[in-house]
């Protein structure tokens, strides 16, 4: 009886947060260009046109019935690549050393996991704690944030190397001082709320009010504000293909297609595009996703 | 408000340091062997050894760190005995490192197991002269000078015991006797405007630095001039029409432009303006390092580029503000008071929308200073960012830590700025 | 007794824009005579009067009825409005009795009151039959008599110390030159306490003077 | 006086109702509102919150949002119809004919705009005048609402002055067109009962000068019935009785304001008259009201037509309006309360009890950093805000006592240290013979568990994210004093006796009303049957008719587990019905302390009874000593020296040379019978010659407003 109750509310929970998207026509549209990569990227695991890596076609063609996007300077299909490019940046991500191991969700998203850990770890004990936790951490957050985020990631890169690890780290630097300003104010704003007073005339020790009475509460913008980051992490990706350190290969990464066609940008001006357009769209879709989520959140809140 | 000044200023000088150190041991330290850039696989251990002795390399982090940050000279100067000046060198127009003798600038170098003193004259010519009797016993009874080399280098001979280094010269590396035990490569420091050698062009980091912060301050200027006022203006149009078309249209617009890549952006508008139009360059050629200055054209798809990508961004904090402004009970009273449309706006409106904006346009600097790096790597611009990515890709740790350094120092500067524009702002700081 | 004291405060007041059926309609529905008409910040633009919102017949003699109700309904209160150096006005420091003696000379039954520059309120003619009404008592119960007395100084405080004397008071009164009688004053008083007859019994008492009328 | 000449009414409004639209539909917020004000009328408007009154209010000035509109019925300010009225017209109606003053008068004045600027434009604006007469004018007029350096004041920013001085700016920068209409929504909600006090007055002095329209929206009775002539009570949107002040609370005929005067508590001259009688059930929420009587669900005297018919508008001779079905026919004093709201028996023990809790000499002091250079570096001299000065006294088991005090007299932080949320800076305070003097993280469980603390809040009191059962049961786990497996059970005893079921259990607190998240604040804090209780204000965030019930609860449970509890409040009467012991506290300092009866009597404090006073009571026919403080609080880092009450205390001369003592030292404990202590140098023979603060008014008098 008991079981079946909250089953019921987990399924209704997610129809709550379905309907949450589709009363936003904003929200909407995001999820359906990122949904549109995510099932690509799925579909990839399993079946692409074409070998992503074999040069069997013509240089530079343009899109044709065979291949829809055309073939890059080396004749590989383009599409075939912008398919497979999407699962490191989605769904996988290559460990280095022997094996090739890989594990499950993409460098964006784990990029964006590490930042939420570290950011939410700081924000939070910067936040709730205040004097000087909340002093030293913001000088910390400070100093990496004076960093441009490029130069950091270049700095980073240019110290450690290539490599799908690096990437996650750099974006988990770059992108913590921002999740912890954000868990820092939410933390600042939730410990004036009486249930946090009621919690410490109970003794409750200071993890567990952070974690388990403060973070809760901070969740839904901060799940958003994630949502957006893992936007500026594809983002980032792709500039960081661009610039020829990004993801090693033999993946194709969408930065790096960029990178390579526009050096051929005369004899094949549409191979530039697809790529390009691949970053844009997923990006775009992802803040449009959050900035819809976000709207029809704070009305819900009114 | 002193007090928050102060606090601000504080903040920015223990930001400073700290990032100085973080960028310090993460490139030193996190970078691997640079000699292996520099000297190629092939070279030996002994070889890279010898290399990185010549490049001050083998001394404690910390030591280098204080180096590299307030110079060494000071140091140099204990073992030299003399003070230690510099001269324009008549050639290169660089500096050159010389000991002050009794008013006469000095080097020194070990020929043959001898040590040859070279006077500087006035006219810059140079004259040489053994100098035998300089040499100085140490404890173990063996005969030492420290002096300096023609190299920039202070150096430390033993007599009879001229070391084999390996020297690096334009036709490779050159192995050569009559070397130094010690080396301490001389330099300014950071601080007083010396961040060492470029390993990449093998010339004083700040030489060519200089124009391309300047090519990069007109770049960003140019951008930040176009991009601010046009920002606010629409942030604050759309913030007060907000739900009505012309809100939605700007700000999905914005959207659209700040989740696409710069890269993406500048590629879009080299296709339609410099391919498809023709209207400008494709690709920026910049000839020459003042390129900018005689053809301004260049300039168009760069700022262009960065318009597209920074003005969303503020456009976007503006009018956030400025809704939440309008909705605020203030705007209420206005409203409830019977003031016009146009003065609610302009009077009581806008002074509050801009207040937490400029502090995150301040904040955003810094990435457009992230953007520039791109935008400057797709147009093969001269600029600071192209540097840094060249300097990082080749492992130039003088020269990436000096112009990461410079960044950070333009970011926190305008962070800076941005603080007392919003405590000029607003009242509650200025007056408390 | 200042004009600020009696006026009415917060006229209704319409703008220049207001047609005039729609003023014609204020009037009738609150039962007055007189709106100022103001711009913003109630700064006098002008006066409407009920007469004023008529029409002149001569105006619609040759049109047809279609044209005079579009004439009528296009009729603003701008172009019917007393303006101008016809638009008197006062301030609300003067007395009660100047502002009668302006509305009489200028012969017309409202003036707006003016303070600070904007409309403080409006003083018309009824505002001054209710001020008389007042003035003699005409709101509290007593006795009301009229005394005939000689135009010298002191008569009336032989009326006041009777009065006084047996602990009544005086709720209202006023005083006028004898009608036909030259040298002589007629004085209303509204006198609290007794009843008629020991009033009057009271005040025939004093020498000279003359009840002309009790009631 | 002038009352020969008829004038029309200043704003009529008929059968107005006000709509909202919403996603899927609309919600009529405000159903059948009619009522009309005169010049120099004050008419109060009164409700519960949700009641629509803001929105009649909002109607007026035609200010209803992007979604909000009138649907029926007309509004006609001076002889024009406001429905419909839109731009330039609407406009130079606001501020000049029309002016509002609401709630927060911090919120409401621009925080980067010069006073004196906000307050000008309204005049450069609307009359085009010049800037500098403008200026001139707006400073009369703050010396008009008595604002001290009135010059000065113009030139300063909102935060730089104090809540009830902002609060002058705004009722001076409305009255500064002269608006033949004023509305007032809340406009001394946010302040302290003693502001409060000096701005009704002014108020009342400002309506007589201008003869201004006023309509005054107010939730607390007792502030209508001192400052307004007619009074309208809304419920559910609709307005349910109208009438002169004197007779919708001497006779009240609809059903809800029978109920409403019987919950509130009075600060009547006996303890009896402050029984309270909640109503039972709640508001409902606009969306969801009932198809016949809005009251009908929570009516005494209900019967089949109400649940099917909505009630016309009955008027009386009197010219009291009522909507009920039976106006008239119900009599209030036959009225008996039912066995659900009948509030619990006191059984007063007066057999003296061991002290639970010893404060001696606690002090409370926090390090302020000052902002000159000197400061900075750390120079300039430490100083302090004195929160809590010398706080003594021992709590006897099983009693309550009360806290009053205005905001800032430290009362809350008192608590605090006693909790253990802050560190005790001198003095020592001990709980069951335990020493409690140092925070909450060096005390052991077995403290912890029995001193536990209800919130004010309802909406914070609860975390979001967990079910009433998890927060309930969290205390219980914690100090494990109920094994793992029956602490469900043992959480739905606890519910049951707040009178809430078992389906609350699993229940998230936004499921919840205002009412409810108290209940379940309450039962958490009793969920570790503490020992003591500290309540902050429990019940301050409630609506009057909710209010009352909890209270009566708390009551029964303090009598069922014998609790001991600290009571913290503002509202001297809801303190007087609920504790057994009172402290009155000024600046940190306790100035008065003994059992409750004799803190509401003479020999008062000077500044009890200066609050005292000042209490708007919700009964026309008490009558009130009339005692206004002047000038603000100062500030608690650098307090008064000698009497902290020494700058506005109004009793001073009754000392030699006008209290010269005061300024200088502190004053000694004067103790009267029953361990009633007054901190002050006047006299006991002195003090006890005062006359009460609150009597009756003889039968028969006038009341004149």
């Amino acid at each position: 009886m008991k079981a079946k109750t909250k089953k019921k509310s987990r399924l209704q929970k997610f129809w709550d947060s379905v309907s949450l998207i589709l009363a936003s026509r904003v929200a909407t549209v995001g999820s359906i260009m990122v949904l549109f990569w995510l099932v690509l990227a799925f579909i990839s695991l399993f079946w692409t046109p074409y070998d992503y890596n074999a040069s069997d076609f013509l240089q530079n063609l343009g899109p044709n019935p065979q291949n829809w996007l055309g073939t890059d300077h080396l004749g590989r299909d383009i599409f075939s690549r912008l398919m497979k490019g999407t699962q490191v940046v989605l769904l996988k991500t290559r460990l280095p050393g022997e094996g090739n191991i890989i594990i499950p969700g993409g460098v964006a998203i784990w990029g964006v996991i590490g930042s939420m850990a570290l950011g939410v770890t700081m924000g939070l004990n910067a936040g709730y704690r205040g004097g000087w936790w909340d002093q030293v951490i913001m000088q910390i957050l400070d100093a990496l944030i004076a960093f441009p985020r490029i130069v950091l990631y270049l700095v980073v890169i240019a110290a450690l190397g290539q490599g799908d690890l690096v990437v996650i780290l750099a974006i988990s630097i770059t992108g913590a001082p921002g999740v912890a300003r954000l868990a820092r104010s939410l933390a600042m704003d939730i410990k004036t709320r009486d249930y946090i007073r009621a919690a410490e005339t109970r003794g409750e020790s200071v993890w567990y009010i952070m974690f388990k009475e403060i973070l809760p509460n901070a969740s839904g913008p901060l799940l958003v504000d994630g949502m957006l980051r893992v936007g500026y992490a594809i983002f980032a990706i792709g500039t960081l293909g661009f610039l020829g350190i990004g993801l090693p290969p033999p993946d194709p990464d969408w930065g790096n297609m960029v990178n390579e066609a526009r050096r051929n940008i005369f004899s094949n001006q549409l191979a530039v595009i697809w790529p390009a357009l691949a970053i844009a769209t997923l990006v775009i879709g992802l803040n449009l996703f959050a900035d819809g989520l976000r709207e029809e959140m704070t009305r819900y809140q009114k | 408000m002193a007090r928050f000044i102060l606090r601000s200023i504080i903040s920015t000088i223990v930001t400073m340091l700290l990032v100085s150190i973080a960028l310090f041991v993460l490139i030193e330290v996190g970078s691997g062997d640079i000699t292996v850039k520099i000297l190629g696989v092939f070279a030996t251990p002994e070889q890279r050894a010898s290399y990185r002795a010549q490049l001050g390399l083998d001394a404690p982090v910390w030591q280098r760190y204080i180096d590299w940050l307030i110079g060494n000279d000071w140091r140099a100067k204990r073992k030299v005995g003399y003070p230690l000046v510099t001269a324009t060198n008549p050639q290169t127009g660089e500096k050159d490192w010389y000991a002050d003798v009794d008013g006469q600038l000095t080097r020194w170098k070990m020929e043959e197991g001898r040590l040859i003193t070279l006077k500087r004259q006035e006219d810059g010519s140079v004259t040489s002269h053994l100098s035998s009797g300089a040499w100085k016993i140490n404890e173990e009874g063996n005969e030492y000078f420290w002096g300096v080399d023609t190299k920039n280098n202070t150096v430390m001979w033993m007599r009879g015991e001229g070391a084999e280094v390996w020297a690096l010269t334009k036709a490779g590396l050159r192995k050569e006797g009559d070397g130094p035990q010690k080396y301490i490569p001389l330099r300014k420091g950071l601080l007083r405007g010396d961040p060492g050698i470029s390993l990449q062009y093998g010339r004083p980091v700040a030489v060519t630095l200089i124009p391309r912060i300047r090519n990069t301050l007109v770049l960003a200027g140019v951008a930040f001039a176009v991009i601010m006022p046009l920002a606010l203006f629409l942030g604050i149009l759309a913030g007060i029409n907000e739900g009505k078309p012309l809100d939605r249209f700007i700000s999905i617009t914005s959207l659209g432009a700040t989740a696409t890549p710069e890269f993406v952006t500048g590629i879009f508008l080299i296709l339609i303006f410099g391919i498809w139009l023709k209207w400008l360059p494709a690709v920026a050629l910049f000839t020459s390092a003042d390129a900018i200055f005689e053809n301004p054209k260049l300039l168009a798809l760069p700022v262009l580029t960065l318009t597209a990508v920074e003005l969303g961004y503020i456009a976007r904090m503006t009018r956030a503000s400025m809704v939440e402004v309008m909705e605020s009970d203030y705007i209420r009273t206005a409203i409830i008071k019977g003031m016009p449309k146009t003065r609610i706006i302009l009077k009581h409106a806008i002074r509050n929308a801009l207040m937490a904006p400029i502090t995150i346009i301040m904040l955003h600097v810094n990435w457009l200073v992230g953007g520039l790096v791109v935008v400057e790597v797709i147009f093969g611009y001269p600029g600071l960012g192209y540097y840094i990515y060249k300097s990082a890709i080749f492992g130039d740790f003088n020269a990436i830590e000096a112009a990461a350094m410079v960044t950070v120092a333009i970011a926190i500067i305008t962070r800076l700025l941005g603080d007392l524009a919003y405590t000029l702002l607003n009242p509650r700081i200025r007056y408390s | 007794m200042l004009v600020k004291d009696y006026m009415t405060r917060h006229p209704i007041m319409i703008s220049p824009e207001t047609d005039a059926s729609e003023a014609q309609n204020i009037m009738t529905e609150n039962n007055i005579r007189h709106l100022p008409v103001v711009g913003d910040g109630k700064r006098l633009l002008g006066l409407i009067t009920r007469e004023k919102l008529h029409v002149p017949p001569s105006d619609l003699g040759s049109l047809n009825v279609w044209e005079i109700s579009r004439l009528l309904s296009d009729l603003k209160v701008k172009g019917m409005m007393v303006k101008g150096k016809d638009l008197i006005t006062t301030e609300g420091d003067i007395t009660i009795e100047d502002a009668a003696k302006i509305m009489l000379e200028e012969k017309i039954g409202c003036l707006p009151v003016l303070e600070d520059g904007v409309v403080g309120g409006i003083i018309t003619d009824t505002d001054m039959l209710a001020h008389l009404a007042h003035l003699m008592g005409a709101t509290v119960q007593g006795v009301r008599v009229t005394i005939r007395m000689p135009d010298k100084v002191g008569e009336s405080a032989k009326v006041t110390d009777v009065i006084a004397s047996h602990g009544w008071g005086i709720y209202g009164g006023g005083g006028h030159d004898a009608p036909k009688q030259p040298g002589y004053w007629d004085a209303v008083l509204k006198i609290q306490g007794g009843d008629k007859e020991e009033v009057v019994a009271a005040l025939e008492q004093i020498e000279g003077q003359e009840i002309i009328d009790v009631r | 006086m002038n009352n020969l000449k008829k004038a029309p009414p200043v704003l009529i409004l008929e059968d107005v109702a006000v709509a909202y639209k919403i996603r899927g539909g609309e919600i009529e917020a405000v159903q059948n509102v009619s009522f009309e004000i005169n010049r120099g009328e004050t008419h109060g408007i009164v409700g519960e919150s949700g009641c629509g009154k803001s929105t009649v209010a909002w109607a007026v000035l035609n200010f209803l949002g992007a979604n909000g509109y009138v649907k029926r019925g007309s509004i006609k300010f001076q002889g024009q119809e406001l429905v419909g009225v839109t731009g330039e017209e609407l406009r130079r109606l606001r501020g000049d004919q029309i002016a509002m003053v609401y709630q927060d008068p911090m919120q409401a004045l621009n925080p980067s705009m010069r006073l004196g600027d906000q307050m000008s434009e309204v005049l450069t604006v609307h009359r085009d005048m010049d800037k500098k007469e403008a200026e001139k004018r707006c400073i009369e007029m703050l010396e008009r609402v008595y604002m001290p350096d009135a010059a000065n004041v113009m030139n300063r920013y909102p935060h730089q002055i104090s809540g009830g001085q902002q609060q002058r700016v705004v009722i001076a920068t409305a009255l500064l067109n002269n608006p033949a209409l004023l509305i007032m929504d809340e406009p001394t909600t946010a302040l302290d009962v003693t502001v409060e006090a000096v701005v009704l007055d002014l108020i009342a002095d400002l309506r007589r000068e201008f003869d201004t329209a006023i309509m005054y929206i107010t939730h607390n009775l007792g502030v209508v019935a001192r400052v307004s002539t007619r009074v309208g009570v809304m419920y559910a949107g609709e307005m349910v009785e109208r009438g002169t002040v004197e007779d919708i609370y001497k006779d009240p005929q609809h059903p809800y304001t029978q109920g409403l005067m019987r919950c509130v508590p009075k600060l009547g001259a006996d303890k009896a008259s402050s029984i309270l009688y909640p109503i039972r059930g709640r508001v409902p929420p606009p969306n969801n009201r009932p198809v016949g009587c809005v009251f009908s669900p929570r009516c005494d005297y209900v019967r089949e037509i109400c649940h099917n018919k909505r009630p016309e508008l009955l008027e009386f001779s009197s010219g009291v309006s009522v909507r009920c079905h039976f106006a008239g026919e119900i009599e209030a004093d036959k009225w008996s309360p039912s066995d659900d709201i009948l509030p619990p028996e006191i059984i007063t023990d007066t057999s003296p009890r061991e002290p639970i809790l010893k404060l001696d000499n606690l002090k409370k002091y926090y390090e302020v950093q000052g902002s000159s250079l000197k400061d900075i570096l750390g120079l300039g001299e430490q100083r302090y805000v004195k929160a809590v000065e010398n706080a003594d006294f021992d709590l006897p088991r099983g009693t309550t006592l009360g806290v009053v005090g205005e905001s800032g007299c430290g009362k809350s932080t008192l608590i605090k240290t006693i909790i253990g949320l802050e560190q005790t800076t001198e003095g020592h305070a001990e709980f069951m013979e335990i020493d409690i003097t140092d925070e909450i993280s060096t005390r052991g469980e077995d403290v912890i568990k029995e001193l536990q603390m209800v919130f004010q809040n309802p909406d914070s009191t609860m975390n979001p994210s967990y079910t009433v059962g998890q927060q309930i049961g969290r205390p219980m786990k914690r100090f494990s004093t109920v094994p793992k497996d029956e602490i469900r059970g043992e959480v739905i005893k606890l519910l049951e006796s707040m009178r809430l079921g078992e389906n609350y259990y699993d229940r998230l607190p936004r499921q919840l009303s205002g009412g409810e998240k108290q209940r379940v604040g309450i039962a958490r804090a009793l969920a570790s049957h503490p020992n003591l209780v500290l309540c902050d204000e429990p019940v301050s965030a409630l609506d009057v008719s909710v209010q009352a019930a909890l209270l009566n609860l708390l009551l029964e449970l303090q009598q069922e587990y014998d609790t001991t509890m600290m009571f913290i409040a503002h509202d001297l009467s809801v303190v007087r019905f609920f504790s057994d012991q009172v402290a009155v506290m000024y600046l940190g300092q306790i100035m008065e302390i003994g059992p409750a009866n004799a803190i509401y009597a003479p020999p008062y404090h000077p500044y009890s009874e200066a609050l005292l006073s000042a209490v708007p009571i919700p009964d026309p026919s008490a009558e009130q000593k009339h005692i206004r403080l002047e000038g603000t609080v100062p500030s608690a880092i650098n307090p008064p020296d000698g009497c902290r009450f020494h700058t506005r205390c109004p009793r001073r001369e009754l000392l030699p040379d006008g209290g010269a003592i005061c300024e200088t030292e502190m004053p000694p404990w004067r103790e009267t019978a029953e361990g009633h202590r007054i901190f002050c140098h006047i006299p006991l023979e002195t003090l006890n010659t005062f006359d009460p603060v609150i009597t009756q008014k003889p039968e028969g008098s006038n009341h004149v407003s």
